[in-house]
């Protein structure tokens, strides 16, 4: 069992990311890989700026990506989530889990990606015609990431 | 006692800064020192007093209203999340 | 919107269809690519092999990927197949959608892989301990494509 | 008429034959062919009369044991599908 969490300024890299998913292949049946792209919302948004917490985006992806770990029967999670200016087109995240069964891994990478969405201390603007706007919460988002909170209640002092 | 208050995204814009150190008397929850922040003028009334949800997170992990706070604490002001 | 759909005894390549799901990124903010791999069972399996009825696999394999386009809004949706002989770790199955929205991508994803399990003409054997085995229809998978039933009617004349 | 019936997987096995050509007479539904292969011998009658399930297609579409069949037809019969 294993898991690969980072936050990082640069590209991330797909490829490397789905290889070391399929490294895990042969106890592994399935491999589920999601990628986050920046829309370009039919050429309204020309730049996305992602902020982030440092040290406590890393720490909360890494224990986001380690419940996951716990709640489903998985060989391999990874969660990378990129910060800074990226252009349409660009990969904001990838989150992708490899397990035994495909029922199981679809189900923990849509969950992890429900939780990275509304716990990990990111906050997202675009550079549209209106300059640069930040980009609200969305109740889509919150209700989906409400799904899982009996199994992964929120952390607090 | 001494704590380091942080602010992020929308915040900090507001705020025009990111962070503030600050010596404080008789604050001893998150609620209280977003009180004590609220009036320390009209940027910060809009933060800390406005309409829209105020999260926290003490010493990075996210705290609720009342959270208790200690000398030393790292606490972090910033709207919702919109990360992923 | 764009279809690829192909039925291969060649080793299959995640890498390009993880690219070419991509390469719609701007208008699709999300990429879901599932991988079905043959899994060793702890050392109990070999050598995995399997038959389709040439000719009907590819059109039922191309049909259903339409019919999940019509379903989901999807900018790109990829099913590809393996035939024939394989080992312990190599991919039979990739299952890709390109979609706006990370909802409709999982949901279209795992549709489509359930449907793919239990009405594309494929039938599995493995090499075990015991000799060449036919696999059994798993219950499991039938009651997962039984889901969706109502929105992929079974054709029959 | 004429019909080409094909056999696959563990049913091809069993015949120990991937096809058959058969002329017919009043052999006109999918489930009519089921019955007048089952009485072929032991090998057919295992597969066709069996306690299996047997799915068939005919011309490529899957068919249930009503469809009717016409002259030309290719009818495959197979055992439940296990891809993926």
């Amino acid at each position: 069992m294993s898991v690969d969490t980072r936050i990082s300024s640069d590209a991330l890299p797909v490829q490397l990311a789905s290889d070391w998913l399929h490294a895990s292949a042969g106890a592994s049946g399935a491999v589920v890989l999601f990628s986050g792209l920046v829309r370009d919302e039919r050429g309204d948004v020309s730049l996305l700026a992602l902020e982030h917490y440092p040290g406590m985006s890393e720490r909360v992806l890494a224990e986001l990506a380690q419940q996951v770990m716990a709640v489903w029967p998985l060989q391999r999670v990874l969660a990378w989530h990129r910060v800074g200016a990226m252009a349409p087109g660009e990969v904001i995240v990838l989150v992708g889990v490899a397990s035994a069964h495909r029922e199981a891994a679809f189900e923990a990478a849509s969950c992890l990606m429900d939780l990275v969405k509304t716990r990990v201390p990111l906050w997202k603007r675009v550079q549209g015609a209106g300059g640069m706007q930040w980009v609200d919460a969305r109740d889509k988002d919150l209700a989906a990431a409400a799904r899982w909170a009996d199994r992964f209640p929120l952390p607090g002092q | 006692m001494t704590v380091t208050v942080l602010y992020f995204a929308r915040f900090r814009e507001q705020l025009g800064r990111d962070q503030d150190t600050l010596a404080l008397e008789g604050v001893d929850t998150v609620m209280a020192l977003r009180q004590h922040l609220a009036a320390r003028g009209a940027a910060y009334a809009d933060v800390f007093a406005g309409s829209g949800p105020v999260l926290a997170a003490v010493n990075e992990v996210m705290a609720h209203a009342g959270t208790p706070l200690r000398d030393g604490d790292v606490v972090a002001f910033f709207p919702m999340l919109t990360g992923g």
